[in-house]
Formats: structure tokens, C-alpha cells, sequence
């Protein structure tokens, strides 16, 4: 498989399918800065495996020229780690929802975490449930009011960005497209960093968001990571910041490990390169079958 | 002399009921006999009662067999917990441990045995290795000694085994199995003919192993380069196997977090492009339906086991039931056809396995094979498997001129569309959970729904012709019948034989294909039927009602379905036939 | 004067089609009519077109009709996307705005409809409300004056809803309205008695409703006190309600974090004594099977209700079908049985709900009610309930001279054992998914298992005497006749009365029991019949193959399926019965 | 309902159930403990409820006197508060394992925490899954050899006190059957908690465990948190500590809330009381659908 690196433009990986997103969603913006990145990364759309779930953002994988696969609601993680496992050339990214992400499919956050393979992990973080239009998610605020929480939500938030810093994560950081360009730029730096990245998107859901989420509302509580001095070696900072989540929106990148060692399917790489001369030929395969006394 | 003779032993933890099982079986299978061997314990993981039940025989074996011919207890109390397991009938021959302190005739049993034996076991192992931990030894030497089987293996076993505990351990088991071997020598049972014949010259290289083990390798052997899953009792085996093997073909395993998890990822393998497997048992595919589902949706290849246990829920997790058909065929919701595939036996679960891989590639199709707990860990003697006569088929890709303006769902006349997978030059797609067009485009038309439905279904409409998946014994003209599926398949063989022998005229079907169901086989079998058994381990008459949907069946065909962890016997069947 | 008349009418987004159609029939249902009305949506959350169809009569309606009698195309690009779902016939009168641009001669419409109107619709909303906002608010005109219905209610409706947005919105409003009335007023149809009756006297009273709604209600009423659900279309607005009244009734509700803490939540009230409900779609069955299972082998109540969308997997969610039949039967591991039930309309979802509740607590199971997505969202003007008709049963908890000794699980007449929940003094008992004993210990005993697999299967068997849940139609001699089920059972309906109106004798069957198979009533059912349809909306025939399963059926009878999203038609059906 | 405290003494709390783990093994020494705490609380039984999932461990329900629930694998918590919510008054209990809890069960543990209900959360940390038989567990060691990682586990463990701690749990504990005073004591004061409270018990699988994890070797590491002079209070101290699970075991309080506020359940009946006089009788229920002009 060639891996050389082509010349791209964000349109070649803009497919034909129109998306069918509210006008003014904020997926919209992610989809475009995610075509830039991925020009800018140049890896050609067929070595590409877009893994997603159900939901608004979800949708994402169709509308990009890449392998997509737009599964079940809240599998596109261990899917994703399947393919990367059978295929480790592949870049593999996951588009994901706030509930896709850490509600139904919560539970399989730590434990990609803790394999750490070298998979993009991106939630369009809106705090609302989107196609379903517009119940409780696991990000809305203790006390929204919503159609399925008629007299306000009576649980706090997830904090998606302090949660996979507490499960290892070794890369995570947040953006909007209210910030164009510093979305592109962690994007690109999400994919290629060598191990598991997370990246929340804090995108507007025009539909059934609340007004302080919407990109005008986000611009006052928005506060670059960098122009903070953020150093993202620094986990311990990262995590402090990270529990601001909900009242401000900090973009940039929380933490990079400096030295994020194998990831997973290097890790299993090496073991079958060491196994392998220890192989049977596939045919004489029962011999393992054979009585030996003991 | 005879052909045939069944063992069954039990004792406590610590007894080494089983592993006496498996020595004895390794050096049968090393002698070229052909033999069976299942076991059984309590509820506890350690340390609580175990049982073991040997079949030994010159010729195959296609079941454990009903009554025991010899009986050994190590103690009443933990013998008889196995109940049903362990029958002992007037033509038993029963050995207990003298330690007991009953008399023979006071022994707690119903009827009367042929034999009652009073042995100083313990005590024979006591004087010899210096600990009753040797009592299986001396029971070994007794076995080896009355039936004149397995000497030089047995005491080949123990000299493997004991080598590493040093010079005295060692001297101590091999004299226990001698002071066996000199009891049973010194007191020959003269009543009866005990001995058991020579498997014929030539009988040798069998292999020995068990549904799961075998189920592994078989994957390997068809190109399978990922497993997914999670541990589940009676299952795990095969996800081991795999761990410690898959690595050397370039494969990996990975034990996800859960079961949905395990299905996800091996359905993630499949679209990159490899043969995935996972296995489970009947909580695990109730978890793993949804996905299921999409991977018939997105026409993604998967093979799944489901090694059935006893349910509902949880269940019974360590007995053997046939009650999950339903639920394999009909588990996920909308319109579905997912076949099933059957083994009968270890040796056929080779086959199976292969022939789920094939029809899954083929058809683009996830394939379930039904195992169960007996089948799964039932250690069997089987002959070599030729596997140079296997034929591996991987999924059709498309061809150059088919990758110009690719449509991955593309309408052909057998309903496949050649699939491309990630990596492929211009064979990007959107696979999907939603309804799509022959691009792959999400719809919501009516109309490409209604085709598209069609080709998922019609595709698996030559599966249905495939008389091949189906085996027959008997007399195609008989007016009695039987049909049976997995373990319980070759209880009625034995019945059938037994039945043929004393001037029955019955026929058996067993299919290896349960679903889709195989119409006008089951039309060409029943033609000579006027009555007959559907015969199977659950309680609702599963596969009887499956076929009673797609073909009409004779009147007199009943089911005969008996709740798992309550095993068939080849008379009791007999029975039943005589009744019709 | 027509009895019935069928109004169709499609737009973009923002052209107010849905918010028509809603004014239309809460006037309608205020005047005392019978009335239906299905609305239809692009795949866009929101911006996308939008259709709704509205049924109104005199008498009860019991489908949304096949034929339009009247459409109306706010433009033909977003009309054209609904495609079957209005259909156009030569006795159709078309209505589309002039704005398009193109001639009646050149409307985009196979065949020639009864009679085409292009009308000034825009142009009459701008001058009057300057919006062209109003374009639904002339159609209601239009709609008034030419079919003289509703006049007073509709403009009622204005006045509420424009009110607060000041006098001169509301001014706007109100003359669009006039507009077009005065527009219909001024161009009669007069060459097609357009009229329909007035509703009898005393018919008012109605209520208007949609089947997700008073499915809530109704648990309500029930004694329902606990929801625990997710999310899912078209099945949400269920726990939506509940979480608006549920609390006023001590009861609470719980948007869980995916479909399996949804249930699990449902298991755990049920278990500490509460009725409890859970609704889901297909996806969301799938993965509740688990614990169905688990609520079989506890002998724990609890009612599901699936809203069925189209499959398999994701499908396609904002369409109608009834292909999870096989799934509520068939889906978790193990031998069940899970008695389902169906409702035919929105009126029938009431008593469908409670009757589900009523044999959850009284049999101690799971209850599954099939929906779909058509009863879910369509609204209906139903006549009033009494429901001090129906009687609400509980569990049956144990008698103090019981709870001496209390065993959960004990073997009874009836196989149900009184149930004690935590709280209650004596009753203290282990809830397991594993199999167990009379008190509840774990066991491994065959013999056990299959008592208690007798004992939780038997206990339903009275369910398959209910024909009391099924209704019947027409001639109980007739040679001919149908089955069907859900919301097809209503369009079935109708084309028995078509079929009756030029004669041919047919009789209908309508199961509201869909599972257990009540044998007797089939076979009842079946005596005068040598051919007849079942009618389902899914590909497999799921209804045909399960009455199969268990009744020996006339050769001539057939299934008829079809798959979701393609609606049948009264017509297509009586078409259908003249070929058999 | 009564929930007057009346006299018990441990053996009130046991059932008549043999226990079926193998000699030994840890989660004898939980039961006698948890035997004890119940004792001390004083509640009757009947008005204990007791739910767990599947594992070795979670057979503890069968062998207490209070209901009990031995679920199916990995959902105890859900159908724990459904339990609760369902019944307020009672007191609930759940047992389960590393594997049980963390893995198949994982997602839904921060779910139960955000809302905080007083249930009461008790994990029998072994690091390896006993009931089937020794294969790797989520808190298995990096490099662990089991039946399922022959060549070594290539995945970090999941960290149990850190993770709940991140989620916002109120109150924190460990324990071991090591220390059969310190254990009691934490299981009574979890059960009092008035809100969600974890115990995280060290109870080794003398079957299939590693050599370290025996009493013996816990023994080793085991570091008291009273004698540390943590203060239970001080979350960030506590989440420092956390980091040093699987190497060090730190026995008693990590964190307790010293203003814990309401519970779920007490919310949840905050609103149903608010909401009663809203009630229309229920065979009017139906008047909620008479048609109303808007
Ligand atoms: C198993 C299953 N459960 C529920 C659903 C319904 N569903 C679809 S998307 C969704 C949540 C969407 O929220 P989020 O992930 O935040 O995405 P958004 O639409 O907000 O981008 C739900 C509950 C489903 N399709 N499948
Ligand atoms: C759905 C499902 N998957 C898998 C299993 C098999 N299973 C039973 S217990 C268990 C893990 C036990 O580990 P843990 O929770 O750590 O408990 P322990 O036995 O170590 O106390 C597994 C995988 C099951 N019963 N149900
Ligand atoms: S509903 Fe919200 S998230 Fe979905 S497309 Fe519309 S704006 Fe975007
Ligand atoms: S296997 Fe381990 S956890 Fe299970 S009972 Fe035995 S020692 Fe305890
Ligand atoms: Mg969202
Ligand atoms: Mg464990």
C-alpha cells in the first residue's frame, strides 16, 4: 500500500453527498477544517478509514471521499479499533456526538484509552441530543430544560476533557469552529500524533443548543490554550484547566505526551514479528492435536 | 471381547478425577483406539466435586453412551450428585473405594448392579506414593489392568508428569499405578467378558482434542486474522486457542471490554478487509444482536459461535442445551436471514467452522455456528482430517473495470456485489447501518428499501439447494424418521443403529445448515414419512417449529425436545421410535 | 355530500405544511368529524420538505386512504419527493400555487387528475399577511371554503396562535385566511359534489391524539410508576410525556445512558415492587434482549413497547414497517416465551397498553408491545374512553400465611408463585438469572431446570385462550379470507369493506395477541377457509411463518408482506384478494 | 415501612447458602466484614436490597439474608437505581468484580455518579476475572501472562479510585479483607454515606491471582490513610493518592464529601411533591388530549 505522500486539496476530500445538517449547524465548520487538515496531511483518501455512530455529526463519515463507515450508535470505537488492527497502514479517524460518544458509547473510552492505538477520536460536542431532536446529553448542564427534562436535567455534566486525561489519554485537546484556523491546526496535529488522540469539538447545534453555545455566546468564554502559555507537557496544568469545562471554552491542546512511546498495533506488530517464525504452515495446523502424554 | 466400554468416575476436589480422564484418553488416542471423554463438576471454580465418563470403542464414537459398564467412586456422596450423568444399570460393574466404609451391598444405589467391587484404593495409594492423592494412579493401574488397555501409555503419562517432582514422587505414582495394575491382575473379574479388543493395525495417528480447540484452529486454517471478544463460559477456549496462536499468521486477538465490543471490533476487521471471528455463548449474542444486524445491513462477512449453555439469562453456564435456534435465527430486529451452521461432533466442527468462513465470505454475510457445552469441551479421538481437501473462498473484490464509478451495493444477477475495503484505490465506500442505495447513499425510498431487502435475502436463496450440509442414515424409503442437530445428532445414530438392529426401519437426517431452512430437502426426505422425531435439547421444539414455518410437515412428525443439562440416551430414544 | 375526503399537501420547509395540518384537524376534531393525519418529513432535521395527508369523515377512520382527493403542491420539486405516499388518480382535484410558474397542462403528474387549479397562493399571502409565511394560512381558507368544513374552529386556531405576536400579525393572518375563503367562495368547484357531510349531532366530545401519547397515558392509568429509556426515533415522545406527568403521580422517569440501563433500570423498579415501562425502537430492542431474558427467568413484570421503524440496523428510522415480530418473539438466548401485543390504531393503543400491563404483573413477564412508526406519530380524533371499563390488575404479592416459609419460586396450580419485593417483612428472596430452586437457591439440576422452564412457559398457556385479543370481520363462513395486523389491520379493514361492497364474500382476522400463537382460534378461524392473505408490512412474511409454526394452515393461505416504508392501499389489497 | 434501628448481630445478615469460592479466597473475608457493618447499621434485612452482576463476587447477594438481585453481567448499577428510585426508603447495596464493574459494567459508572443516588458501590477488586477462569481483567497489570494474554497484557490498567474520583463521586474508600477492623469500619461508613459511595476491596482470587496480591503480599504495600493523617475532605490530596493504585494499596477514606447535599432520589421526591397538586385524577388522564384550538 503507498503511504507517499500526494498532493491534496480539502476538496478532494469533500464527497457528493449534500449534507443534510441544519443551516448554521455548527458541523458544517468541523467538516471543512477536517477536509483542510486532511489536505494539509496529505494522505490519500482511500488509505483513510472514517469510522462514526449515529447521530447529527455522526453523518460525517459520507460526507468525506475517505473509506467511511457510518455503523451503530456508540460502537464507532471498538469498531474502529478492529480496523485499525486488521489494516495498521490505515489512518483511522472516529466523528462522534456528545451522547454517541460518552453516553451509549462511554464505556468503551477508557478502555481504547488504555490500548492506546493510533486512532483520532473526534466528538462534536453540542451539548444536546441533535437528530433526536433535542433531549438531555451527557454534557448538558445540571438544570436544561429540555424535552425530555421538562423541569430541568438533575445531574451534573461529564467532563469529557478531565475524564481521558484520568484514563491516560497522551493526546487531548478542544476547538470550535468558531475558531477556524485553530481548528485545522489541532486536527492536523491530532492525526498525526503517534498514539490515541482525543479532540472535543465544542460545535454549535443551532436547532435545540442553548443560546450561550451558540458560536456568538462561545466567543465570550473562549480562551486560547496557547495565548494562556498552556505548556501541553504539562499534564497536571492540563487536568487543572480541564475541570473549567462547561464555563469556559479553553481551545488548543490540553496535553501531548512528549514521548508517547508504541502505540497499540505496534505493540501487536512486534509480537507477530516475534511469533512468527514459531508458525506451523496452516495446513499441518491439527498437528497441534496430536497426542503427547504429559 | 468387546467393542465398546464406558467408564464413569467421580470423586472430590482434589481427587484428580479429571486428569486421570485425560491421561487415560491420551494413551487410548497414542493405542489408536477411538474414545470420548466428557466431564463434569460442581458450582465451586476449585476444589469441589468433579466426574469424568469415558467411552472407549474400536470404532468411531458418535456419543458418550447412556449406562456406565463400570462405575468408580472415590466417595457415594460426591458420585451421586452427578445423578443422571452417571447411570448404572444390572449390567454395571461398580468399584468403590473400601474406604467408604459401606459394604457392598449397603451401597446407595437403585437396582441392583452386576458387580459390586470394594477396593482399598486409598489405601493402596497411601502405602505406595505415600498419599492419597494417588488414588487416581491406582485407579488407573486397576482400569489398565482389567481391560488391558493403555499400559505403556499410562505409565509413559506418569513418567512425564512426575519427572520434574523428583526421583521419590515419581517411584511413588508408578508403583501406585502397578499396585493397580497387580490388584486388578490378582482378582480378575471371571463373570464377565471385560476385555476390550485391539483397534485394528494401522488404527494409529488419531489427534485428540475438543469442539473449541479444534474450532480455533480451524479458523486459522481459513484464513481467520482477527478475533474479538470476551470470556464466557463454555466458550473462552477458543478465544485462548487464538491468543496463543493467531500472532504467528500474522493475525491479532484482542479481549475487548465487552461483548458488543468484541463484535464491533471484528466487524471494524471485516470491512479493512479480514476474515473475523468471535464466540460467545448465549448472554454474550444477545448483546451482540444489534451488530449483528448491521453487518447484515452493510453485507460485512463475520462468523460467530455461539457454544449454547443452559438458559434462559444466565442459566445454567456449565450444561449443555440446544435452546438458542430461535434466537440465532430471529435475534435482530427488522427483515433478516443470517445462516446457521451445526456440528454434530468435534471432528465435524473442522468442517463447520471452514464452511461458515466460506459461506460468510461468499455471500457477504455474517454466519452463526451452534455449538454446546458438551460439544465445546468434550475431548474426542478423531481421525486425521485431510485438508487438502478443503477449499478456502475469500470475498469476491471488484475487478479494475468494476472499480471505475464502483458501486459497492451494485444489483448483479446473484445479488453479490464484489466489495473493495480500505486500502483499495477507488474502491472508497460509505458502509452503513441505514438503508442505502447500490452507492451507498443513505435513503429512505420505499423502493430501493423493498430491493434492497430483496438482494440481502435472495442472495442466500442457493444456500437452500445445498443437500450437501445434510447427512442421512437409513433407508431413503422408511416411514419413520428422525431428524437431530449438534451433540444430540449422534445419540440418534447410536438409537438408530440400535433400532435398525433389532429389525426397525428408521431413517435419520441430521442438518448441519439449520437456517435458512433447506425447503425441498426436508420435501424429498419427508416423502416416504408417515411419523417421526424431531429430536433436540431444548424445551419449546425448536428446530421442529423453525422447519413447521418453511415446509409442511407429515402429521405424524412430533417433536421430542427434553431441557439442556437433562441428556438424550440412545435407548430412550429407541424408545420414543417404538412408541410412534 | 362525501362521506370522506382526502387531503394531501406538500411543501419546503418553513411553508407551515405540518402546522396546516395540525390547525386543520383540532378544528375538525372540535366540530365532532372523525379524523387522521400522517405528516412526512425529508431526511433534514429541520429545513427539509415536508408532506401531510388528512383523512376526514363522518364515521370512524381506520386508515389515511390510499388516493388523494385533494392535493395540493406548494411547489412541485418538494411535492414529488413523497412520491406513494400522495398519490395522484384521475379523480383527484390538484391545487398547486401559480407562483411555479407552470401551466395545469405541464404539471409534473403521470395521468390526468380530475381537475387542476393553479391558484395565486403566495400572491393572496403576501398581499394580505405580507409574508409569504401565510401560504399555509390561504390553504386552510381555500380548504374551508371549498369543503365547507371547519371554518369556525380554523380561525379560532388563528386567533390563539397569532395573538401574541401582535394585532397586526394577527390582522395579517386572519385576512389570509379570508382570503382564502373568499377565493374558494368566488371559484367554485362546481363540477364535483366537493361537499362533506356535517358530523352527526352529539358527535362532539373527541379527543385528538397520537399513538406515542396515549400509550403514556395509558401506562398511567395502568399504575405505571417508573420509565427508564434512551432516546430513539419514532418512539421518544413516550418518555417524553412521562416526564412531564409521571412525577405529578409519585412515579419518575429516567433518560438513561444507553437502551440496556434502560431496561436494567425497568427490571430494578420492577423488582422492588412498581410497575415499570421502557419504549425503544428496533436498535434499542436489540439490545435489550439481554434483560428480557433476565425479567423471564426472575419472574419479573415489565412492559416494552417497540415503536417499529425500518431495518434491519439503523434503516431507515423516520418510516414504518413491522418487521420486529420475529425479534419480540424469538430475540434473547434460551427457551421463552414473551407474549406480544399489537394495537391497530391510536384508539386501540389505549387498551392495547393496558391490557399489557395487566399481563405483565398478573403472568409475572415481560410484555412486549409492537408499535410502529405510523400509530406513533399520526394523530387521530378518537371517540372517548371510558375507562372505567377496564380493570387493572396487580401482582399478586404473598399472603401472610404464604410468607411462612416464603418461597419465591414455589410450583403451583397456575405456575405462578406469589411475589414479594424488598420492604416487605418475611418476603426476603434472591432474584437470579441463574437457574434455580423453588426458594431461589442457584442449581445446576437438570431435573430442576426443566420444571422451571415448564413451569415459566405453561403459565401463559391461558393467554391463548383470549379470543377476546382478537377481532374478527365479516362472514365467520367465508372461504376467503385475511389476517392482518398493526396499522395494516386497519388498511385491511377498508379493503374488506370494498370488497363486501361489490360482493365477495372475505372475513378478516385481526390478532391483537400476537404472541403466544393462540392455536385454537386459528384453527376456529381457519375451518371455513381454503385461501385467504396475511397481510404485514415486511419482507419474511413474520406473522404467515409464525401462525405456521403452530397451526396446521389451508394450503391456499398466502402471506402478503411487503416491505416498510411502501404503505398498502385498501385497493391494492382488494386487488390482491380477487387474484387468490 | 419500618426503618426503626433494631438490635442485629452479624449471623441476622447471613444466609443459608454454603459460599462456593475456593478456600480462601478474599471475598470471605468481604462477606464477614460486610456481615458486621450491616449488623452495626442496624437495618433489618428485608429492607436491604442487595444487587449484583456476575462474577465470583457478585455471588455475595445469595449469601446475605436481605433481597437480592444476581443480575446478568455488568449491569448492577443501572438496575441498582432503579431499585432505589423505585423505593427510596430501602437501602441498596451493590457487589461486583474488576471485570463485572470496570469492564462490561464501566459505562455506566459515570453515569450513576453525575446523578448521585445513595446506593452504595462495592467492587471486589481482584485484578483477573476468577468465575471463568483467570483471564486478563482491566486492572490486570500492563505485561500480566493469563489464558487470555499469553504473551503478556499490552494494555495499562484502569484505575478505579482515580476514575470515580474524576466522575465526582462523594465518597471514596479502600479496603482488603487484610484488615478486617478497617474494612468494616469503611463498609458501615459507605453505607451511611448519603449519596453515592465506592469502596474499592482488594480481595485477592487465591486461584488465579498473582503471588503479590495475596494477603500476604498486600500486606507489603499496604498503607493506611488514617495513619498517613489524610484528611478525607481534601479531593486533590485524594486524587494524588489515587495515582498509586496497582503499586502501593491505600486502605481507608480517600475522599468523603463534607457537605454532601441532596441525593438523586431526594430530588426526585423534591419534584414529586412539588408536582403532586398538578395531578388530574387518573381516569381523567385522559383530558389531556381533548383538543384545544392554540
Ligand atoms: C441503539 C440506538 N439507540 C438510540 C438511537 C437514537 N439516536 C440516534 S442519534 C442519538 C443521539 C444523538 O446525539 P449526539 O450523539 O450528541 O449527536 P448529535 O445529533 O447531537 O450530533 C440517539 C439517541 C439509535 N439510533 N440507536
Ligand atoms: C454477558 C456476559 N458476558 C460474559 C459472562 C461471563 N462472565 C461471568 S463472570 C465474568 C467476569 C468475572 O470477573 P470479575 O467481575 O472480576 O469477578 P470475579 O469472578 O473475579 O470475582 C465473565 C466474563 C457472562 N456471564 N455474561
Ligand atoms: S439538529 Fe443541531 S446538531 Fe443536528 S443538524 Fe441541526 S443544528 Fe446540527
Ligand atoms: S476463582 Fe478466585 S475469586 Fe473466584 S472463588 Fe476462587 S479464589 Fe475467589
Ligand atoms: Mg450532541
Ligand atoms: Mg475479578
Amino acid at each position: 500500500m503507498s503511504t507517499a505522500t500526494a498532493q491534496f486539496v480539502p476538496k478532494d476530500f469533500k464527497s457528493d453527498l449534500k449534507p443534510i445538517w441544519c443551516p448554521g449547524c455548527g458541523d458544517f465548520g468541523v467538516l471543512t477544517a477536517l477536509y483542510r487538515a486532511l489536505a494539509e496531511i496529505g494522505k490519500p483518501p482511500h488509505e483513510l478509514a472514517f469510522v462514526s455512530g449515529i447521530g447529527c455529526s455522526s453523518r460525517i463519515p459520507g460526507y468525506a471521499t475517505s473509506y467511511g463507515f457510518n455503523a451503530v450508535h456508540g460502537r464507532a470505537l471498538p469498531i474502529s479499533l478492529g480496523v485499525k488492527t486488521a489494516n495498521p497502514d490505515l489512518t483511522v479517524i472516529v466523528a462522534s456526538g456528545d451522547g454517541d460518544g460518552f453516553s451509549i458509547g462511554g464505556g468503551h473510552i477508557p478502555h481504547i484509552i488504555r490500548k492506546n492505538p493510533d486512532i483520532t477520536f473526534l466528538v462534536m460536542d453540542n451539548f444536546i441530543y441533535g437528530l433526536t431532536k433535542g433531549q438531555v446529553s451527557p454534557t448538558s448542564r445540571k438544570g436544561l430544560k429540555t424535552v425530555s427534562t421538562t423541569y430541568g436535567s438533575m445531574e451534573e455534566a461529564v467532563n469529557p476533557l478531565l475524564y481521558t486525561l484520568s484514563y491516560g489519554a497522551k493526546f487531548v485537546a478542544q476547538g470550535t469552529p468558531g475558531d477556524m484556523k485553530g481548528l485545522t491546526k489541532i486536527l492536523e496535529e491530532a492525526i498525526r500524533f503517534p498514539g490515541f488522540s482525543f479532540v472535543n469539538i465544542q460545535s454549535p447545534c443551532v436547532t435545540y443548543g442553548e443560546e450561550r453555545d451558540m458560536i456568538k455566546g462561545q466567543k465570550e468564554v473562549m480562551v486560547n490554550l496557547e495565548e494562556l502559555n498552556h505548556d501541553p507537557s504539562d499534564k497536571f496544568k492540563a487536568i487543572e484547566i480541564a475541570h473549567q469545562y462547561g464555563d469556559k471554552l479553553h481551545t488548543g491542546i490540553f496535553y501531548k505526551d512528549p514521548n508517547p512511546g508504541p502505540s497499540y498495533t505496534d505493540l501487536l506488530k512486534e509480537l507477530q514479528n516475534e511469533l512468527k517464525p514459531k508458525a506451523v504452515a496452516k495446513d499441518k495446523i491439527l498437528e497441534m492435536f496430536r497426542p503427547r502424554l504429559k | 471381547m468387546n467393542k465398546n466400554l464406558i467408564i464413569g468416575m467421580a470423586g472430590a476436589g482434589g481427587d484428580g478425577v479429571v486428569s486421570a480422564g485425560d491421561s487415560l484418553i491420551t494413551a487410548l488416542a497414542i493405542d489408536g483406539y477411538h474414545a470420548l471423554l466428557t466431564k463434569s463438576f460442581g458450582p465451586q471454580i476449585r476444589g469441589g466435586e468433579s466426574s469424568m465418563k469415558i467411552r472407549v470403542s474400536t470404532s468411531p464414537v458418535r456419543s458418550i453412551g447412556e449406562y456406565l459398564d463400570v462405575a468408580i467412586a472415590l466417595n457415594w456422596e460426591d458420585f451421586l450428585k452427578f445423578g443422571a450423568e452417571l447411570p448404572i444399570t444390572e449390567k454395571t460393574i461398580v468399584i468403590y473405594d473400601s474406604n467408604t466404609g459401606i459394604a457392598p451391598e449397603n451401597i446407595p444405589v437403585k437396582g441392583k448392579p452386576f458387580k459390586v467391587l470394594s477396593i482399598p484404593i486409598e489405601e493402596m495409594a497411601v502405602n505406595t506414593a505415600k498419599t492419597n492423592r494417588a488414588k487416581n494412579t491406582v485407579v488407573l493401574g486397576l482400569i489398565s489392568g482389567w481391560f488391558g488397555i493403555a499400559e505403556d501409555g499410562i505409565i509413559t503419562g506418569i513418567r512425564n508428569k512426575f519427572t520434574k517432582k523428583g526421583p521419590e514422587v515419581l517411584k511413588g505414582n508408578e508403583d501406585a499405578f502397578y499396585e493397580g495394575v497387580k490388584y486388578a491382575k490378582e482378582n480378575p473379574i471371571s463373570d464377565k467378558d471385560i476385555t476390550i479388543s485391539k483397534p485394528p493395525a494401522g488404527a494409529k495417528g488419531k489427534l485428540l482434542t475438543d469442539g473449541n480447540d479444534i474450532c480455533a484452529a480451524a479458523a486459522i486454517f481459513s484464513g481467520c486474522e482477527f478475533f474479538g471478544g470476551y470470556p464466557i463460559t463454555p466458550s473462552s477456549e477458543i478465544m485462548q486457542l487464538l491468543n496463543r496462536e493467531i500472532w504467528k499468521y500474522g493475525g491479532s486477538m484482542i479481549q475487548m471490554e465487552d461483548e458488543i465490543a468484541g463484535v464491533a471490533s471484528v466487524i471494524g476487521a471485516s470491512f479493512a478487509g479480514k476474515k473475523a471471528l468471535t464466540a460467545t455463548s448465549g448472554p454474550g449474542m444477545s448483546l451482540k444482536s444489534e451488530i449483528f444486524g448491521l453487518a447484515t445491513m452493510a453485507e460485512l462477512p463475520m462468523v460467530i459461535v455461539n457454544v449454547q449453555r443452559g438458559g434462559p439469562s444466565t442459566g445454567i453456564p456449565t450444561k449443555s442445551e440446544q435452546a438458542d435456534l430461535f434466537q440465532a435465527a430471529f435475534s435482530a430486529h427488522g427483515d433478516v436471514v443470517r445462516p446457521i451452521l451445526a456440528p454434530v461432533d468435534v471432528h465435524d466442527m473442522f468442517s463447520t467452522t471452514v464452511e461458515a468462513f466460506n459461506i460468510a465470505e461468499y455471500y457477504q454475510t455474517p454466519v452463526i455456528i451452534l455449538s454446546d457445552q458438551e460439544l465445546s469441551q468434550r475431548k474426542e479421538v478423531i481421525d486425521e482430517i485431510d485438508v487438502s481437501a478443503f477449499k478456502i473462498i475469500n470475498r469476491q473484490l471488484p475487478t479494475e473495470a468494476e472499480m471505475e464509478n464502483y458501486e459497492r451495493f451494485k444489483f448483479t444477477e446473484n445479488h453479490i456485489s464484489p466489495v473493495s475495503h480500505p486500502g483499495m484505490l477507488h474502491g472508497n465506500y460509505l458502509a452503513a447501518g441505514i438503508e442505502h442505495s447500490e452507492s451507498g447513499a443513505p435513503t429512505s425510498s420505499g423502493e430501493l428499501h423493498a430491493k434492497m431487502i430483496e438482494k440481502r435475502t435472495r442472495k442466500l436463496d442457493p444456500l437452500k439447494k445445498r443437500s450437501d450440509l445434510f447427512s442421512t442414515f437409513g433407508p431413503s424409503d422408511a416411514e419413520l424418521c428422525m431428524i437431530s442437530w449438534g451433540t444430540v445428532a449422534g445419540v440418534a445414530m447410536e438409537a438408530r443403529d440400535l433400532a435398525e438392529a433389532e429389525g426397525i426401519k428408521v431413517k435419520l437426517l441430521v442438518p448441519k445448515l439449520l437456517f435458512p431452512v433447506a425447503e425441498s430437502v426436508y420435501m424429498d426426505y419427508f416423502k416416504s414419512v408417515k411419523k417421526g422425531l424431531v429430536i433436540e435439547q431444548n424445551v419449546l421444539g425448536q428446530l421442529y417449529h423453525i422447519i413447521r414455518m418453511f415446509v409442511n410437515v407429515p402429521d405424524g412428525l412430533k417433536s421430542f425436545a427434553k431441557a439442556g443439562s437433562n441428556p438424550f440416551g440412545e435407548h430412550e430414544i429407541l424408545k420414543k421410535i417404538k412408541e410412534l
